[in-house]
């Protein structure tokens, strides 16, 4: 098969000796750094950790529902289990996962700056969702709780005993967290960038970072408040969703779905800019349609605010307004089919190599492409009055999520790990890791969009056993799906000792970042680049190279 | 340092955007069941003290205009002036919160704190309570009345965040005060005196819709 | 939405621009009026909240209450002097609350529809 | 090994023979319902056709093997207009299918028979307007409209029927309604499908669709001898609505016969229909829903009566056509002493206020 990959003589070559992550030594040096890229690096492990509960969490749920009956565990640990899987999975690992990682790393370098606008908000930032992860951690070790993650009322204020509290206090601190990782990208975004990088010579991981931004810094204040009132209901009983008072819990869920619903864009965007990357970068082409890609970012971003009440579809919502609301859901899938299409164009004519990260991008559009348009089936009205609330919509958010996100955010730790460490991963097996994931995935959620077609309630912990053999294929799948996980965690772990000197540019990719050591300088660049040509020149990337040539041989 | 200047100034913005969001879903809440229990929040409204309102909306405006002053005289370098606005801003702040205090504990005595012994006494009986007789207020059928006990939730999450905001915001000019006697901002470094003063009067604009929102809901005959 | 402007295309420009925002300083005297008028505005809308207006009382309350805040907005913090990206900003959070409370609100108001 | 062998064989037999994408179509909307859904199905396969379709092939064509130096294309307003025309068009035509049949699930026809729901944690109970009460079962005939009103006593439940195609949120504190008509005889699935604590996944029943003659048999079968409305007769007597609601000309509450299904004046103004929502809502938060003419005296029952206790009062009215039975009711009442005495208590435990407006009515 051939490769783009052109790593340097590995018998001279040598990780530089100065770099961010040799510059200072000492556990201090870290948990007190404003490097960016350190941050980056001290979010890659908190989320790995909980990326790992969270997966556990599934484990669990999955071997549940390998039988009808909930023999493995009683009902209530069924739906602690379930409710913590989606708290962790969400607003401790899709939420931050390509933001506060792969953004926080690349961003800055991106668009040729020496760190985010605000290190020292980025720091706490990481220390907010931190604490916010401690009182998730808190709350399992003091019994969990089962709410389910979007916090129904009066469920959630009034009939339940477990650690609520706790759990709403975790998710407010985590929520900050994401507000001001939002807020410094889109602060750097427009005062930091270089020299000549305008806005439409930035990289659509940039544009994507930048529209997930805006979601995050105006949607999560509002889940914010949702969560003050609930707490406000427990502790007080001020009645704001409480029927008897004559309040109305469906505000909650109008509160609850305006922040939640951006929020599943706040996870699909910076995915979405990783895939942008990488299918360039592989198919050695400038991105088919930049504008309408970068635009379409926007455009989600805008509507993403307008659709939340098709969540609501079912719960006594005024039937006229549920046209409204399905009508912008409508137009708000219509960018996301331009960026796929767009995508798959700019193979078209390009010079395709199948290194792992391109993989996974593949497997990206394909499955995003079912998510998004199983997510038309809800967004329809009529068809989701029988899909909502069964594993149909299970299928769909995992398809979106996990699917889409997870296959992104495997690709863009694959596509930057040799920027990030200076080493590569290795190549045969962690390509053999995506075929498992993408394998596994399919066959653990896809029986799941016909058990929802069926009609199979989502939270079941016991079901009717004429749908057990899906459920038992999904189950088999999800083992395989484990192993998928697993083996980008070993693999990329020996290859922080064991991996290939990367050099700087392993990938000829055209991004400012490629141009520069890895692992980088703590300050990026020796000195501020000025940047002179659009995003995706492999001219300019040609020209450079004979440029470089004819000075080494003077 | 110029770039650094410009961003946190942008930044301070984007955050108040979020704050703006915040109390977005206090005020949706509010404007939905004030329309629908329109008669209740008369009443409730007629609870609290229009005078301690008035004085209370005075008193944050003069701290905000104390505390633009302050910014002045942070860009005019002028170090005394900038410790006195600071000064008095923080003295206003606690001023407004020593009123907050005092409506608070009325509102305590009278059992109006939801879930808390919730009295309904003022709106079926009015005649038995001062600010009720007052108004002119006719008693309220039972069912209209338990829903005063919304308006006083809503009454004690909005202001209650209001007043959370001020601590905060009362706790920073603190030490923004024993920084400015040091001369910390009137060396040109004024952005932190700058961001304070939008976030300051951020909170400011966010009382100027309390007050008519809570206190002059229907207050004639 | 704030969505990035042409005019914001180079940096160089754009801090140049931004740079005029820190030196320009308003007199006091601006403050003193603003405060005044702001003081005037509550007194005007304590007394209006007085007056029978049927549906314009709290229509006249909010009026007032939006002239203050967007005074404040504008002087006391500096909106009226400040770069494009600086309205932008406050568009876009108005825009988004505006948002928030018109599209809830759709659907409270539009509840009894078709039960006639 | 061959032990496994065996297992899975038999696993695979049951999935092959058990094996279905869809649920039974058994009742008028269903098909429809179905339509759309298939339709979305084929687009979305062709679209997933056409993503794969480009994707393998021009990785193939153009796999750095046969295509070593890629062509730089900027990209191509035509076809970015393609590609969004074609799928919005087909989004909207999904959008206004959809909404058309959203509203035929949600519009109950007038002729619907009407069936009350009540969901607690975790049982449904289903009350038929002769008084016949199921737990998680529902027993209906074919061939005819049947409406739900559905409410929930504690948390947030969903009525979903997958066979029927149709769901609803039953939520506290306010009717909701689903209506469908059954085709074919049969049980079926009835699932809570909104999480509601530890026993969610219990709270299942069944659906059972009889011929009209069987159920006929069913309702003869199982009635507790009291119809919803007499029981209603019964509450309206013990609880002295008939003081005010009576008819007589100088009542102080508007007479109540025929009133279901009109519009009403209100005192603030507006109008309003009298429907099962209405009527709920006028015994819960009366002094929100006084009709013209009359003062807001009534004392609210919030509390008082049980969700039950509600639905019997309102299918009591609904049925009220005249007021002869409640001038009858109304002068027993007063002659018996012991109706008195049920009435007063019932004031009292309505609080101060209700009581002393209670006691002016006796």
């Amino acid at each position: 098969m051939s490769t783009i990959i052109s790593l340097p003589d590995q018998s001279t070559a040598r990780i530089p000796k100065v770099n961010f992550i040799t510059k200072e030594n000492g556990l201090l040096s870290w948990l007190l750094t404003g490097d960016h890229k350190r941050i980056a690096m001290l979010y890659l492990a908190s989320i790995t950790f909980f990326f790992a509960i969270g997966g556990a969490l599934a484990g669990l749920i999955r071997l549940e529902l390998l039988t009808p009956q909930s023999d493995l565990m009683a009902t209530d640990t069924y739906n602690k289990v379930f409710t913590m899987h989606g708290v962790v999975m969400i607003f401790l690992f899709l939420v931050p996962s390509v933001p506060a990682t792969l953004g926080n790393f690349l961003i800055p370098i991106m668009i040729g700056a020496k760190d985010l606008a605000l290190p020292k908000i980025n720091l706490l930032s990481w220390y907010l969702y931190v604490a916010g992860g401690i009182m998730v951690l808190y709350t399992m070790a003091a019994g969990g709780v089962d709410t389910g993650w979007t916090f129904t009322t009066p469920l959630s204020t009034h009939y339940l005993n477990t650690n609520v509290l706790s759990t709403g206090i975790a998710i407010f601190i985590a929520g900050f967290s994401s507000i001001f990782t939002g807020l410094n990208f889109i602060v750097t975004i427009h005062k930091m960038r270089a020299p000549g990088m305008t806005w439409f010579r930035l990289p659509l991981f940039v544009w994507s970072h930048y529209a997930a931004s805006i979601l995050m810094v105006l949607g999560t204040p509002v889940l914010a408040i949702a969560l003050v009132l609930v707490i406000l209901e427990r502790t007080m009983g001020i009645g704001v969703f409480d029927a008897a008072k004559g309040g109305d819990p469906i505000l909650f869920q109008h509160l609850f779905w305006f922040y939640s619903h951006p929020a599943v864009y706040i996870m699909i965007l910076p995915g979405m800019g990783v895939i942008s990357e990488v299918i360039s970068t592989f198919s050695r082409k400038r991105v088919f349609g930049y504008t309408a890609v970068a635009f379409s970012s926007v455009a989600i971003a805008v509507f993403g605010f307008f659709v939340w009440e098709h969540h609501m579809f079912i719960m006594g919502v005024s039937t006229y307004s549920t046209l409204v609301f399905s009508l912008l859901t409508m137009l708000v899938a219509v960018p996301s089919a331009i960026k796929i299409f767009n995508w798959s164009f700019t193979l078209y004519k390009g010079s395709i190599t199948f290194e792992t990260p391109m993989l996974y991008a593949f497997g990206f559009m394909g499955l995003f492409t079912i998510g998004g348009l199983t997510g038309v089936f809800l967004g329809t009205t009529g068809t989701d009055i029988h899909l909502t609330e069964t594993y149909f919509i299970v299928a769909h958010f995992h398809f979106v999520m996990v699917g889409g996100m997870l296959m992104a955010f495997l690709a863009g730790i694959h596509f930057w790990w040799p920027k990030m460490t200076g080493r590569m991963y290795p190549e045969k097996i962690s390509q053999l890791a995506a075929l498992i994931t993408f394998i596994g995935f399919n066959f653990t959620f896809f029986p799941q969009f016909i058990l929802g077609t069926l009609g199979m309630p989502r939270r079941y912990a016991a079901y009717p056993a004429e749908f057990q053999v899906l459920n038992v294929f999904s189950t088999a799948g999800a083992t395989i799906l484990g192993v998928g996980y697993l083996l980008p965690i070993l693999y990329l772990t020996w290859s922080l000792r064991y991996g290939e000197i990367a050099g700087n540019n392993p990938w000829q990719a055209t991004g400012l970042e490629w141009q520069i050591q890895s692992p980088p300088l703590t300050e990026n660049f020796a000195e501020i680049p000025i940047v002179d040509h659009d995003a995706y020149d492999y001219d300019w990337l040609e020209r450079k190279h004979v440029h470089e040539r004819e000075v080494t041989s003077v | 340092m110029e770039q650094q200047v410009d961003a946190t100034g942008f930044a301070m913005w984007l955050f108040l955007l979020t704050e703006i969001m915040f109390f977005g879903g206090l005020f949706t809440a509010y404007l939905i069941y004030r329309n629908w229990y329109y008669p209740a929040f008369v009443a409730g409204s007629h609870q609290l003290s229009i005078l301690w309102g008035t004085l209370n909306t005075g008193v944050l405006i003069t701290s905000s205009f104390t505390m633009a002053m302050g910014v002045w005289c942070a860009e005019t370098r002028r170090k005394g002036g900038l410790v006195l606005c600071l000064v008095l801003t923080f003295l206003l702040g606690l001023v407004f919160l020593g009123i907050k205090t005092i409506e608070y504990s009325e509102k305590i005595e009278k059992h109006h704190v939801p879930g808390f012994h919730y009295s309904l006494k003022s709106f079926t009986d009015p005649n038995s309570d001062e600010a009720a007789k007052t108004a002119g207020d006719k008693p309220l059928p039972l069912d209209m009345a338990r829903h005063t006990e919304m308006y006083f939730g809503l009454y004690f999450a909005m202001t209650g965040m209001h007043a959370l905001h001020m601590i905060i915001g009362i706790a920073i000019l603190a030490f923004m005060i024993v920084r400015a006697q040091a001369g910390a901002y009137t060396t040109g470094h004024i952005t932190f005196v700058e961001n304070f003063g939008l976030y300051w009067h951020f909170v400011d604009i966010v009382w100027i819709f309390l007050f008519p929102l809570l206190y002059l809901i229907s207050r004639h005959g | 939405m704030s969505a990035p402007h042409q005019t914001h295309g180079h940096t160089q420009t754009e801090n140049g621009n931004e740079h005029g925002e820190h030196l320009h300083i308003v007199p006091p005297r601006i403050y003193i009026i603003v405060g005044t008028t702001l003081l005037i505005f509550t007194a005007i809308t304590v007394w209006a909240s007085y007056l029978e207006l049927g549906v314009f009382n709290p229509v006249i309350a909010l009026f007032i209450a939006c002239l203050k805040a967007t005074i404040v907005v504008l002087f006391f913090m500096h909106v009226k002097y400040s770069s494009k990206l600086t309205k932008l900003t406050v568009g876009a959070g108005l825009f988004t609350f505006l948002t928030l409370i018109a599209m809830t609100l759709a659907d409270y108001f539009t509840r009894a529809w078709g039960r006639w | 090994m061959d032990h496994i062998s065996q297992v899975l064989w038999q696993f695979l037999i049951k999935w092959l023979t058990n094996f279905s994408l869809y649920p039974p179509e058994a009742s008028k909307i269903a098909p429809q319902m179905d339509a759309l859904y298939f339709f979305m199905v084929l687009v979305s396969l062709i679209g997933m056709t056409i993503v794969i379709l480009l994707v393998a092939g021009f990785s193939i064509l153009y796999s750095k093997k046969r295509h070593p130096v890629a062509v730089q294309i900027e990209g191509s307003t035509l076809l970015e207009a393609t590609w969004t025309i074609i799928p919005l068009g087909l989004f909207l035509i999904m959008f206004v299918w959809g909404a058309l049949v959203y509203f035929r699930v949600y519009t109950p026809p007038a002729n619907a028979m009407n069936i009350y729901v009540v969901g607690k944690q975790w049982m449904w109970k289903a009350e038929h307007p002769g008084g016949q009460h199921e737990i998680n079962a529902l027993h209906i005939p074919t061939g005819r409209p049947i409406q739900l009103t559905i409410i929930s006593q504690d948390v947030f439940h969903s009525f979903s029927i997958p066979a029927f195609r149709v769901k609803r949120e039953a939520i506290p504190g306010r009717y909701t309604s689903v209506w469908f008509e059954a085709t074919k005889t049969g049980t079926y699935h009835l699932f809570c499908t909104q999480y509601c604590g530890t026993n969610h996944s219990a709270m299942i029943g069944e659906i059972v669709v009889l011929t009209p003659d069987d159920y006929k048999k069913w309702l003869a079968d199982s009635t507790s001898g009291m119809s919803l409305a007499q029981n209603g007769e019964r509450l309206f007597a013990s609880l002295s609505c008939a003081a005010c609601h009576n008819g007589r000309a100088d009542s102080r509450g508007p007479s109540l016969a025929g009133v279901f299904g009109t519009r009403l004046p209100l005192a603030n103004g507006q109008s309003a229909l009298a429907d099962e929502a209405y009527l709920r809502e006028a015994i819960l938060n009366p002094s929100e829903h006084v009709t013209q003419g009359y003062s807001p005296i009534m004392p609210t029952y919030q509390g008082q009566i049980s969700e039950d206790g509600v639905i019997s009062l309102v299918e009591y009215i609904k049925n009220l056509h005249s007021n002869d039975r409640v001038e009858q009711t109304l002068n027993t009442t007063t002659l018996l002493p012991e109706g008195e005495g049920k009435a007063a208590s019932a004031s009292a435990a309505a609080g101060p206020t209700s009581a002393k407006q209670g006691m002016v009515k006796q």
